[in-house]
């Protein structure tokens, strides 16, 4: 029942045995994946930087809601900070439960909260050796000056 | 005037140059802060774009300030 | 993208490690696991038969239609057979994709259908000493004589 | 009369003591034979809960027979 910030590899094994239990039936997991392309650009690594104590207090919320909404036994969040490559694991979320509608609901909800409320942010490096903050543009963006 | 502390993360931070300053200012709130060193410092998120938090948590706009508040300006996120 | 029945215990390091692909964003996997109760009885252990054939043809088939319709990079299932005990893993699915939604959506299609049309059938032991072969009961169903 | 091979799985093969026979039958179908089966070995299962499989793949009901057709009744599957 935890969310967590993690500066070193995560360890899916270990991770996922954090949330065995013999009443559970169903056991769902997310994994976030450095991908080798953006929005049609060639993508060679990234960094996640993390206001810490507050992502790990908002994220701490976002599990407790999640687990008062779903009928789900444990759930286990850890987000990495840090230079990442290619193939590297950025997020893991697993959630076991009695039967598999909730932990997919429950999965998929963690996700989408997480990415949309806990101050984590990503700098990606390009092949041509530029790099941009996601989601921080402010040109073609209707909220921009 | 008061005293306040300002961290920068991710864009606001290489913008700025650094993560964290102590400063007084007038600003009554956090909005009227971001204004000031927006325009000091050519910051190019509006403050729109932004969310406060205050003393580690959020506040909602305009997020009065008090004096020794510690400030955080955060851009849009991008985890997972 | 295969699906299989295994006699022997599953390795999900293995077979999420077989879904590994630099484009890949997204995983999502899903497993079923023994639990110790169903439906208010407690369970000891069970048993899963196949008629191995036609189970794999079907499950490739499901596996077919789910990469024909949703946008996902690789698709992994395993269902065992023989007799498991509370914790052993019964089913793995794995599904990776370029972003997230279609990764769920894949996943829980995947063990929506297999559920519904792969032949599997499941013996429960209950700690009473009686055994049931789940969905077969023929008293108060409306199906039944 | 036809030669028909029958195999039978999970709660069928427990109720008819054994996994495989071959018979001969003058049913036209898979649900005729099923009929005759559960008649002559006190099978619970009504055809309405089952599926039938010839020769390796899926058949709709009534599902015809031919000579030396391999024949399965699937009950209510449970897998997952």
């Amino acid at each position: 029942m935890s969310f967590h910030l993690s500066t070193q590899p995560l360890d899916p094994v270990a991770l996922k045995a954090s949330l065995a239990d013999a009443h559970a039936g169903a056991c769902v997991t997310f994994e976030g994946w450095v991908r080798d392309h953006n929005e049609g650009r060639p993508v060679q690594s990234l960094d996640y930087e993390a206001y810490a104590p507050l992502a790990e207090k908002e994220g701490a919320r976002i599990v407790a809601e999640t687990l008062a909404r779903f009928p789900v036994t444990r759930v286990v969040c850890v987000h990495r900070t840090g230079a990442l490559r290619i193939g590297d694991l950025a997020v893991w979320i697993g959630v076991a439960s009695a039967h598999r509608a909730a932990a997919f609901d429950a999965c998929r909800t963690l996700i989408d909260e997480i990415k949309a409320r806990v101050p984590v942010w990503k700098k990606e490096h390009y092949a041509d050796g530029t790099t941009e903050w996601i989601n921080c543009a402010t040109r073609g963006d209707h909220a921009g000056p | 005037m008061k005293t306040v502390h300002v961290h920068y993360f991710a864009l606001l931070r290489e913008q700025r140059g650094l993560s964290q300053e102590t400063l007084a200012t007038s600003a009554p709130d956090a909005a009227a802060l971001y204004a000031e060193l927006r325009a000091r410092h050519g910051l190019t998120l509006p403050v729109e774009r932004l969310r406060a938090a205050i003393n580690g948590d959020f506040a909602p706009w305009p997020a009065p300030l008090k004096d020794n508040d510690e400030i955080v300006f955060i851009p849009p996120v991008a985890g997972g």
